[in-house]
């Protein structure tokens, strides 16, 4: 009998050895004349535990992990094969309270599956909301996105529903939908655990936005930062071409739609749809002053569905189970799941996805275990690195878009980035300008040019120099980007710089004196 | 380089030539007129005594001839 | 006087028949739909600050100065970006609000070089006026951080300099290239704090820049400053005037010290350029007072002596004596006289009143005749006037443009900008060229229908054309039979029906494929409103006049006359040359396009100029050229052309010119035909008097004086006191008393004077009291003729003929940087773009002659040879070459012959069958070119000319 | 790394023309223009402005706004170190300090030998186990400067490599 033994081929998984680990297996195996088959799976999300080896067995998918190639002789000796034990068995992945607590609904198959195989993906519930889709009308399953509550993902928690109702409403010769993956947050990694474990989600989801826009073309811009998830997505993308998914019919239905993969160039600032949109026009990425906004006049001045890979990827999950099933999750204005991604310093980092509302302090103590080095939190950024740095008494906010908003914080793509009491916030403050400027398209004069004085101001607080007025400089200049910048990478960048002043005064103070 | 002699007769003849060329798709009666109306419109007297001497040169278009011919006619007249 | 300072909006002026109403500091203000919270608060008296934002580009909303608050809205919206809507209330001044703009102001400085008092933009920097407006008090970043003052200046660019270190990144340099000039020439560089300014990874000269100011127009600092600014400092007072170049005809400000020109800068409200400039335009003036420039009267007895300088009573009463004496031994119709496109309609119109009234003849002609004459004579018979009939404007509201025999790029910039403007919202492009000439493909321009014709072939073309739409139904036939003549229609029809005009029969022929000519006249029957813009490429040919009626018959049946966006639009070659022509300066016609033999008109002209009017046509330039080597014609008076380099087969001209007795040139430079002259009257330059202008759309534009004629007489007086000394008594004391003249008399220009252009800045005519704004768009209602007449347009090869002797066909055009005869581009340094005469050839020809790039080559016709520089292009089809006639030395019209039009003799200089091989010397008559610079242009030194 | 072609005007024209037909396929094409000849070529800079009827400037103003594209290759190896704040709360500017010390590069530096040019990158998506890197083409977490050391030490070893 063939045993299916499975290696993630997440990036992160392949940063740790998988590739190395699963040919290891393979030869192994071999050796002692068994018949294992490898699977190139998606990461289950775990990415501590990466990478996690799983072996079926009768009693179900047994995983071990971290698997070093090192480790692989070892586990072959004690059994790997049978799920026998060792050290690295953490026994059946679904036991885990890490992914038994999660509410995994756009990430139900990611890391059971073969991400590549279509098979796998229908077996596993795949395409039932695009059937579903198929046989309603564009409004009704516009209807359905905004029964779900499902909100913009990618940051700005715009809803959904009524961005697909606008491009569907729109008069035009053709209309695209583009899904923004251009996930250049610090401590996020969904979209791309999504692309690389289960790519026929993100693409069944823009499908369904094409169809329910209007939409007849699809583009998915990717950074180049993430080669893995541009490798498997563009297999992904020929299967489903292969199979029908898209192309002239859709499943054979009246409905035409393609899809094409775009890599980005090294360049945050496309992560800001308009930017992106003229990047992907083949041009130089300068913010575009709205109005007129995307959905009317967007990609080659067409209008265009713009949304993030989390938002596209929750609408097959919406479709096929009722946009109300998915609003019964969260709390507020903000409903259904939301992926968390837990890094920086934390003992047990990775994707978890629940509904809205958890406590900061529930995701970083009961799912992280606190911080990898062992020392107390000492901040936290929440939302990339446009979002404030919170201190780890404020770490009780429920994650829900207006409740961080209330205390002056965002919770963006829902990138966690946990900090010990080693770190410095005077030095993050003044990374948050140098990313700014490292960054900035150039367009607007607050951000190009107040991002470069910010870092010089904050320079010449930690040197003590005029310490105060450059305070007042500093302050000054984050309202100035806050108001005056023409769009979020400048007019957020002063978010992490006050929050730091705001929580962790001290660090400035002493920093002038040491120096 | 100076023009040989009679080069300048020969050019006109060319330019009538020309002239009825336009018209020959015209009706004989209106492509007269009209070569005749041209001419009279745009040529200068000395110009059309200068074509019409040489009504006899074989160069000269038969349609011109026959407007030459109603030229002579009118100056006559 | 005072610099003349146009208000700027901050974003494009929007035209929509809905209005919004909104509260802008507690004021109330109607706007059209689409105006900016920024223009809407200028129409309120409120100035918001800003720098990135003007009001000819598109809002950009990069420099956040602008910034409001809206009563309802979050944040603080730039104001440029955000359309006023109903009900809006808007704050532009609060504390909030200001302490932004100091904090934007701020951040500008601290990356600014502080040399307020020693920049050329100082008085003249809108960065200064706003850190005025804001009250910036201090920079507390200091000037220690990180910068970008020691970045390099650019001087390659001959008029303009890019001096990196005072550059905003307003982008607004980048956009006019865009948006304004469509050459897309500049980008940003960069992104972030390093965004710089950039043409491209070279420097402005190698660039793409077409150097046509557009950046430097709309920079706000002095990042992009004119030279002649850097030197001589800002301007004090500026004169509106109209530009000496092409027949665009756009409005400049002549921006003064004194009489010097400091710079010349186009004019917002200019009804031709709205703004625009070309680099000839814009830049190109200093040859009004080259050293070249002849100011003070000559004559001599024979070419080959000296040129003595006289006194101008001396000199025209020399010529009046000579004309009197040839008239008396050779009779009266022994002179004539060539009226100038370059000047004025008042100076044309006096040369045409002396020949007329003076000499007693109607032996005048003028260089239209070797232009656009076959438009004067097609349009006139098809549809009644002389004249296109569209203003430019017109183009925006195109939806098929066909551009036949014309390069507007190169020879009509500030138009063609426009048109690319709309090419690239969307416009359809047919191009029939037999050069791939820019417009066919070029940034963001792409023609659909591209038909490089073999030269020669436009009838066979647009006949092919007609078939197509006459056999596939395409045919408009409400507005034929409510607008045009029937009969002729149907007669035209039937002819255009006939097989033998099929595309696929002519393919052969004309060399276009025959489902380009299809596709062709279908979008341009169906695709809406369709308009025609044509060149020289349509006229210069023995069926030039047939190819302009050609046109006339496929706008007709297709409906294209008589609103915005159709029609047929000659765009014409000289500043004046459409003037020249309203001003009788045809020998057939007097002012007005009004036949001579017409006794009515005579008698009305002869009661006002108590002349006695001949009823005869008159001798056209090659008439009078023919019958001076007959020895005929004795003498002349040319005033501003150079029909010795501007005119065909040269040998023949200079022939005619050396038989004749008596050859007053009246001119800025001693130019070609000079050589052959007996009398050197020293000409005025366009800034030395005032007067008018009419340009291809028919605008009647002022000119104005800015400085004294370097001569002491203005061309009109020249011409005046000429005509005295003959003793024919004219008796102006300014240009506006000709126009008065000229009005009474001009039932069309009725309504023109000095006065009204004054007020209204330009009209176009016809202008009287049925239209006394003038008239935009003709025929609208019907044709000026009454209905619009079909002709049959058959199909004659042209007798210039290729054959194993001269196997290629050479046609003859010009480029962006020069103009015509280059008397004027050559003496400024536009000569750093094109320091030669080049002749290109494909390199299939090259090839197979065994040239190479850059090879000295000799370039033979059946009329004589010059030797140029090859160059190796696919611009130019296999079998075709092509060259300038800008520099006199390269001896072009050498090469061309004397064909003709049929009907106006417009010479054919766009098809000579030519041979060429490679040479290592130059032609015969290029030696004797060099040796003539100096033998005929010798002038006696003073002290002999006293003796 | 790869083993990048010298500039070939054919065989860059073809790769222009293989992706001008893409809708604004400026991106697609200085991709794989980079891809062969290990950076976009001056040369190649008409080519694609005439490809996609843009101007040599938009191309160049293109160009020089991704940090992606080069206008000369890189050293044959490039080690991105990830300088965002997840891999910083894990130690990443220590690391990088060391790191770039043991080269003797700055930032955007390439080593003495030519073998490595050393870029900062901000996120690679491995935020959960930091410090991340990427050497060339392949993925790197849990950084160390010894594990780095190794890893540079395997790319132009085959022996150690396999």
């Amino acid at each position: 009998m063939t045993v299916s033994v499975f290696v993630p081929r997440d990036m992160m998984a392949v940063a740790l050895g998988a590739d190395r680990v699963a040919a290891a297996i393979e030869a192994g195996a071999r050796r002692r004349g068994a018949d294992g088959r490898i699977v190139r799976n998606g990461s289950r999300g775990l990415q501590w535990l990466e990478p996690l080896v799983e072996v079926v067995t009768p009693k179900g998918r047994i995983a071990y992990g971290p698997v070093s190639p090192a480790d692989v002789e070892g586990l072959l000796d004690a059994g790997l094969l049978e799920g026998g034990a060792h050290a690295l068995c953490v026994g059946r992945p679904e036991d885990m309270p890490y992914l038994a607590r999660q509410h995994r609904l756009t990430f139900e198959r990611c890391g059971l599956t073969d991400p590549i195989s279509i098979e796998d993906y229908r077996a596993h519930g795949g395409l039932a909301g695009l059937q579903r889709a198929l046989g309603m009308a564009p409004a009704a399953i516009v209807e359905e996105v905004k029964k779900s509550g499902l909100r913009g993902r990618g940051g700005a928690g715009f809803p959904a529903g009524i961005k697909w109702n606008t491009v569907q409403q729109a008069h035009s010769d053709r209309k695209y939908v583009v899904c923004n993956a251009d996930e250049g947050d610090s401590g996020t990694f969904a979209d791309r655990l999504l692309m690389e474990g289960d790519p026929f989600c993100l693409i069944e989801g823009m499908v369904i936005a094409g169809i329910a826009t209007g939409a007849t073309k699809g583009l998915v811009y990717l950074r180049s930062e993430y080669p893995v998830a541009a490798a498997i997505f563009g297999q992904a993308i020929a299967i489903a071409r292969r199979e029908g998914l898209i192309g002239i019919s859709v499943l054979g239905s009246p409905h035409a739609f393609d899809l094409e993969l775009r890599i980005g160039a090294g360049a945050y600032i496309c992560g800001e749809e308009t930017s992106m949109l003229e990047s992907l026009e083949g041009k130089r990425a300068i913010v575009r002053a709205k109005p007129p906004i995307p959905a009317l006049h967007g990609f080659m001045g067409r209008p265009t569905l713009v949304n993030n890979v989390m938002t596209l990827a929750a609408v097959p999950w919406i479709l096929a189970h009722g946009g109300q099933t998915y609003a019964d999750y969260g709390m507020g204005r903000s409903r259904g799941t939301l992926p968390i991604q837990l890094a920086g310093n934390i003992k047990r980092g990775g994707l978890i996805e629940y509904a809205f509302g958890i406590s900061l302090r529930e995701v970083i103590e009961d799912f992280g275990g606190g911080t990898a080095s062992g020392r107390p939190v000492r901040a936290v950024q929440v939302g990339g690195p446009l979002g404030a740095y919170l201190p780890a008494h404020m770490l009780d906010v429920p994650l829900d878009y207006e409740a961080l908003a209330g205390i002056q914080a965002m919770l963006g793509h829902g990138g966690i980035v946990v900090f010990d009491d080693s770190v410095d916030m005077a030095r993050q403050a003044r990374f948050a300008f140098e990313f700014c400027a490292a960054e900035s398209c150039g367009k607007c004069t607050p951000c190009r040019i107040g991002a470069t004085r910010g870092v010089e101001a904050i320079d010449k607080i930690v040197a003590g120099m005029e310490r105060q007025r450059n305070l007042a400089v500093v302050q000054d200049l984050c309202e100035l980007m806050t108001d005056g910048s023409l769009c979020a990478m400048g007019g957020l960048t002063p978010l992490p710089v006050q929050s730091a002043l705001r929580h962790f005064a001290d660090d400035f103070a002493h920093l002038a004196v040491a120096s | 380089m100076t023009a040989a002699p009679g080069a300048e007769g020969a050019k006109l003849v060319r330019m009538a030539n020309q002239i009825a060329a336009f018209f020959r798709s015209y009706p004989e009666a209106t492509a007269q007129e009209g070569i005749r109306g041209h001419l009279l419109s745009f040529w200068t007297p000395r110009m059309l005594q200068d074509l019409c001497e040489h009504e006899a040169d074989t160069k000269v278009d038969s349609l011109v001839r026959r407007v030459i011919v109603s030229l002579r006619t009118t100056a006559k007249g | 006087m005072s610099l003349i300072k146009e208000l700027d909006y901050g974003t494009p002026i929007r035209v929509s028949e809905q209005t919004v109403t909104l509260t802008i500091d507690g004021q109330s203000v109607s706007v059209p739909l689409g105006t900016s919270v920024m223009a809407a608060a200028l129409h309120a008296g409120t100035q918001i600050p800003k720098l990135c934002a003007t009001d000819s580009l598109e809002p950009f909303g990069s420099c956040r100065l602008c910034l409001v608050e809206i009563e309802g809205r979050r944040g603080t919206p730039a104001s440029c970006t955000t359309p006023a809507e109903n009900g809006m209330v808007v704050h532009t001044q609060n504390d909030r609000l200001a302490k932004l703009r100091r904090g934007v102001m701020e951040l500008y400085i601290s990356d600014h070089p502080l040399d307020c008092l020693t920049c050329a933009a100082n008085g003249d920097c809108e960065l200064q006026d706003m850190a005025g407006a804001v009250g910036l008090r201090e920079v507390r970043y200091g000037y220690g951080g990180d910068n970008h003052i020691h970045s390099a200046k650019d001087e390659s660019n001959p008029y303009f300099t890019y001096d990196a270190s005072k550059c905003i990144v307003c982008n607004r340099c980048v956009r006019a290239c865009e948006e304004v000039q469509g050459t897309f020439a500049l980008t940003i560089a960069g992104r972030g704090f390093e965004s710089r300014v950039a043409p491209g990874n070279t420097d402005f000269f190698g660039s793409e820049c077409v150097s046509c100011g557009a950046c430097v127009q709309a920079c706000p600092t002095a990042t992009l400053t004119e030279k002649t600014v850097i030197d001589h400092g800002q301007p004090e007072h500026s004169t509106v005037t109209t530009c000496a170049y092409c027949g665009v005809g756009c409005s400049f400000k002549a921006e003064m010290q004194g009489n010097r020109v400091v710079r010349m800068t186009p004019y917002k409200h200019g009804g031709a350029n709205a703004g625009h400039s070309c680099v000839k335009g814009r830049f190109a003036y200093g040859y009004a007072t080259h050293k070249d420039r002849i100011t003070k009267p000559m004559v001599r007895a024979k070419i080959t002596d000296p040129w003595r300088e006289v006194s101008w009573q001396e000199a025209l009463e020399h010529a009046a004596s000579e004309f009197h004496r040839l008239q008396a031994a050779f009779g009266v119709d022994s002179i004539g006289g060539i009226t100038s496109s370059r000047c004025t309609n008042e100076e044309a119109y006096l040369v045409q009143k002396l020949v007329r009234a003076g000499f007693g003849n109607n032996n005048v002609d003028t260089c239209a005749r070797v232009c656009h004459s076959p438009t004067g004579y097609g349009l006139k018979v098809t549809f009644g006037t002389s004249a296109g009939t569209q203003d430019f404007a017109s183009v925006d509201q195109a939806d098929v443009i066909m551009v036949i025999g014309a390069n507007p790029t190169d020879a009509h910039p500030v138009f063609a900008s426009r048109m690319k403007r709309r090419l690239r919202a969307g416009a359809k492009l047919i191009v029939v060229d037999p050069r791939h000439i820019d417009l066919v493909r070029s940034p963001h321009i792409k023609a659909q229908h591209h038909l490089p014709l073999r030269p020669g072939t436009n009838v066979a073309v647009l006949n092919a054309m007609a078939h197509v739409i006459v056999t596939e139904g395409l045919v408009a036939e409400d507005y034929v039979r409510a607008r045009c003549d029937l009969a002729e229609f149907e007669s035209w029809a039937r002819f255009a029906a006939d097989p033998r005009h099929a595309p696929e029969a002519v393919e052969a022929q004309t060399g276009v494929p025959a489902a380009e000519i299809r596709g062709a006249a279908r979008l341009y029957a169906t695709g809406g409103n369709a308009a025609i813009y044509y060149g020289l490429g349509v006229t210069e040919h023995s069926q030039g006049s047939t190819t302009v009626m050609a046109m006339a018959n496929l706008a007709m049946a297709t409906g294209n006359i008589g609103r915005e966006g159709v029609g047929i639009n000659p765009l014409r070659g000289q500043n004046n040359v459409q003037g020249s022509c309203d001003m009788g300066s045809f020998p057939h016609e007097l002012p007005g396009y009004r036949h001579v033999s017409d006794d009515a008109t005579r008698e009305m002209f002869d009661a006002v100029w108590g002349s006695k009017l001949r009823p005869e046509p008159g001798l056209r330039i090659n008439n009078m050229l023919d019958e001076a080597v007959e020895g005929r014609f004795r003498g002349i008076y040319i005033q501003g052309e150079d029909i010795a380099q501007s005119d065909p087969n040269t040998h023949h001209v200079i022939a005619a010119l050396e038989a004749m007795e008596c050859v007053v040139v009246q001119d800025l430079f001693l130019n070609e035909t000079a050589k052959y002259a007996h009398i050197f009257l020293p000409g005025s330059s366009f800034l030395e008097k005032d007067g008018t202008f009419t340009n291809a759309e028919r605008r009647i534009n002022l000119v104005r004086q800015v400085m004294p004629p370097m001569a002491g007489l203005a061309d009109w007086e020249t011409t005046m006191a000429l005509s005295n000394a003959l003793g024919y008594r004219m008796n102006y004391t300014h240009p506006s008393e000709i126009m008065d003249e000229i009005a009474a008399l001009t039932p069309t220009f009725a309504g023109v004077s000095f006065k009204r252009l004054a007020e209204v800045g330009s009209v176009q005519w016809p202008c009287n009291d049925a239209a006394p704004l003038g008239t935009p768009v003709m025929h609208v209602d019907r044709f000026v003729r009454g209905t619009g007449k079909f002709m049959i347009t058959e199909y004659v090869a042209t007798e210039e003929r290729t054959g194993p002797r001269f196997p290629l066909l050479l046609t003859t055009g010009r480029i962006l940087s020069q103009y015509n005869v280059g008397a004027q581009t050559l003496r400024t340094e536009n000569i750093k773009w094109h320091p030669q005469d080049v002749l290109e050839i494909h390199p299939f020809d090259a090839e197979s002659r065994g040239i190479v790039e850059g090879d000295l080559v000799m370039l033979a016709s059946r009329s004589g040879e010059i030797a140029l520089a090859a160059h190796l292009s696919e611009r130019v089809q296999p079998g075709v070459v092509y060259t300038t006639f800008h520099h006199a030395k390269s001896g072009t019209n050498v090469i061309t012959t004397e064909f003709s039009d049929w009907a106006t003799n417009c010479p054919e200089y766009k098809v000579t069958a030519v041979q060429v091989r490679p040479t290592n010397r130059l032609a015969d008559w290029q030696e004797q070119f060099a040796d003539n610079e100096v033998a005929l242009k010798r002038i006696a030194p003073r002290a002999a000319a006293a003796a | 790394m790869a083993d990048y072609e010298d500039w070939d005007a054919a065989r860059g024209q073809d790769i222009v023309n293989g992706l001008a037909g893409l809708e604004g396929a400026t991106l697609p094409i200085l991709h794989a223009l980079q891809a062969a000849f290990g950076c976009v070529p001056r040369d190649a800079v008409p080519m694609v402005a005439d490809a996609l009827n843009m101007s040599r400037a938009e191309v160049h103003g293109c160009i020089t706004f991704y940090h992606d594209f080069r206008a000369e290759p890189a050293a044959r190896h490039v080690l991105k170190l990830c300088r965002a704040e997840a891999c910083q709360a894990a130690g990443a500017d220590a690391l990088h300090r060391q790191v770039l010390d043991e080269l003797g590069v700055p930032w955007h530096g390439t080593t003495a030998d030519g073998g490595i040019t050393v870029e900062p990158v901000f996120c690679l998506g491995l935020c959960a186990c930091g410090p991340s890197a990427m050497l060339d083409e392949a993925p790197m977490a849990r950084v160390t400067a010894a594990g780095l050391r190794a890893a540079l030490r395997a790319r132009d070893d085959p022996r150690v490599a396999a």
